[in-house]
């Protein structure tokens, strides 16, 4: 079978051509690509002419390059993939040793589970598809409330609905909307673990006067840790939220809050709303 | 389909119709059906909802049909719209993002980020518990500062803030990858070997 | 008042709710009736309007109750609704059913799982609601891990994630995990993200 596929691998890439010169970009990637090409030869996809298909396949990609379409980098690292395969399988297998495994895994074999749980996945999407979709088959009330409760004020006061991403694309949005330099100051990634430090250090000392430097660390035995604990301190004391005394040379450092402790609702109000 | 009975064809598009829906409306949706039949399917409807004591009724408003439910359910609908799910306005999400990623950060910072005042938004997010008060900054004025609270890793069910998502892997997203291979590829050169 | 029916009752209820009703917020939202009267009230409501041929009927959906409209009357209610038809491109559908599978489950993952970048789709997914951040894994450069929503089990007609129908099983296969295997492929070829 696969020699005579391969004989007529001409003509048969002349079908691929031209079946599908119309929507040359309609293969969703290189695993698309190759069941397709595994289904039009009428090949086994546990033994498959590996040079017979990488040959079509680089020929598909060929095509594509002359038709001066975009052709995605995952395409080509199929590509190399495929010879890799291939040089692979024209090396004669080496010979056991004594007391190794007998079982040389065919170069196949990743490529192969590849392309069957590619086509499971591809198979389920489809399925998924084709069920009866909200907003396409079947409908619910298009204004679930007011419609028919006239006078009654709808009060949100429920669980919260926030959803993470929402929540990082404002974030993102308001970025990109800002002048590049403002943007490019406050857009500092790796601040967040020395934020759960701080909050860590605060909470700490929310209920007592001070606190020993040592303190902070004695529980910490990874260096990063100890390291993110001091940057929060260090971040404490810039924003002067912490005072750092030391007595005496060599002495013990103590930390204190340079604030009172503050009555947070209260505070708040008073401050925020004058 | 075929088998869908007028009757259910006007319920349905009763149902899904955002206001009353007149007789003209509805015959006109329905091209296949007299106008008489659809009166009468109408009619049929409301009386069938009439007949089965049914916690939804078809009503004449405003020269159109619609479906409301039976005033008697009142009390147990007034009931429901209390503790919906609370929604978040995009200034409180802006303004609640800022506080996650900045923190800890003063009112005046978010300000300067986001061109606007937030002092209601601000209070807002204390008043539901997001957002907390961290202290006060030492600097003429002594500013409050702003930070998340415990309840706001519970809602996003974050173990800690590492677990915010970080900005470069959601900008990351729209972001085509590199192939540093593309180069290298010798797409003109089949191997030359024949099995 | 004292005359609705514990049905008619419910039935009112689902009928303004706004998104799926679980049996728990019925059940909360209806203090003197016992939790077994509400779940039988609300079958007899799906069996009621199963039988009365009508044009609504009652699913169970994301794991609540929900009156929609039934298949058979898309063709006179998509002329009708507002707004453009949901769309699934072939690429969304694959990375919800490899994200609906496999959950929770990283990029990288479902980059592997279908041999291109799905950056876009990934963002559109994420905008549209159906897949949503569940927060990062545990192994380093702590990647984001994604999942299905709520909103993907209501617009796929699903009860739960187990009603998502079975994949195809994979005959005479070893049974290594794939990921065993990431290391090997390349895809080094991504653009490095550290922070």
């Amino acid at each position: 079978m696969p020699q005579a596929a391969e004989t007529s691998s001409a003509s048969l890439f002349e079908g691929v051509v031209q079946g599908y010169s119309v929507k040359l970009d309609a293969f969703e990637g290189p695993l698309d690509l190759l069941l397709h090409l595994i289904r039009k030869n009428e090949v086994d996809i546990y033994d498959i002419p590996i040079a017979l298909i990488t040959r079509q396949y680089l020929d598909y990609l060929k095509l594509m390059k002359e038709l001066n379409l975009d052709l995605a980098g995952d395409f080509l690292v199929m590509a190399s993939t495929l010879l890799q395969i291939k040089s692979r399988m024209l090396l004669p297998l080496p010979e056991p040793e004594e007391g190794e495994n007998e079982e040389q895994e065919d170069p196949r074999a990743e490529l192969v589970r590849r392309l069957i749980e590619y086509q499971r996945y591809r198979d389920a999407g489809l399925e998924l598809g084709a069920r009866e979709l909200l907003g396409r088959e079947v409908f619910i009330r298009p204004c679930a409330d007011g419609c028919c409760l006239e006078g009654l004020a709808v009060v949100d006061d429920g669980p919260l609905e926030l959803d993470l991403y929402e929540l990082s694309e404002a974030f993102n949005r308001l970025l990109a909307r800002m002048p590049t330099a403002r943007a490019h100051e406050v857009a500092a990634q790796d601040t967040l673990s020395i934020v759960d430090a701080i909050n860590e250090i605060l909470t700490r000392l929310d209920s007592r006067a001070s606190l020993e430097f040592e303190a902070l660390f004695i529980d910490d035995s990874s260096r990063e840790r100890m390291i993110v604990t001091f940057l929060a301190l260090l971040e404490l004391c810039r924003i002067k939220l912490l005072k750092v005394i030391q007595n005496s040379r060599y002495g013990t450092i103590h930390i204190f809050p340079s604030v009172a402790a503050t009555d947070d609702d209260g505070v708040a109000d008073e401050l925020l709303f004058p | 389909m075929s088998s869908s009975s007028l009757n259910a064809i006007i319920e349905g598009l009763l149902f899904v119709s955002d206001g009353p829906m007149t007789l003209d409306r509805l015959t006109e949706l329905l091209p296949d059906y007299e106008r008489a039949s659809v009166r009468l399917a109408v009619q049929e409807l409301r009386d069938d909802y009439e007949l089965r004591n049914a916690g939804i009724h078809l009503v004449e408003v405003a020269g159109g049909w619609q479906l409301r439910t039976v005033p008697e359910l009142m009390p147990y609908l007034s009931r429901m719209v209390k503790g919906r799910p609370a929604r978040f306005s995009q200034s409180a999400l802006e303004t609640l993002a800022i506080v996650a990623y900045r923190q800890p950060v003063t009112r005046q910072e978010i300000e300067y980020l986001r061109g606007v005042d937030t002092g209601a938004v601000l209070k807002t997010l204390l008043e539901k518990h997001l957002v907390k008060i961290l202290g006060k900054k030492d600097i003429p004025g002594r500013p409050i500062i702003y930070g998340t609270s415990k309840e706001f890793l519970e809602v996003f069910n974050l173990k800690d803030l590492k677990g915010l998502p970080t900005l470069r892997e959601i900008q990351s997203l729209d972001e085509t990858p590199v192939f540093e291979v593309q180069e290298e590829l010798p797409l003109q050169a089949l191997p030359p070997r024949e099995e």
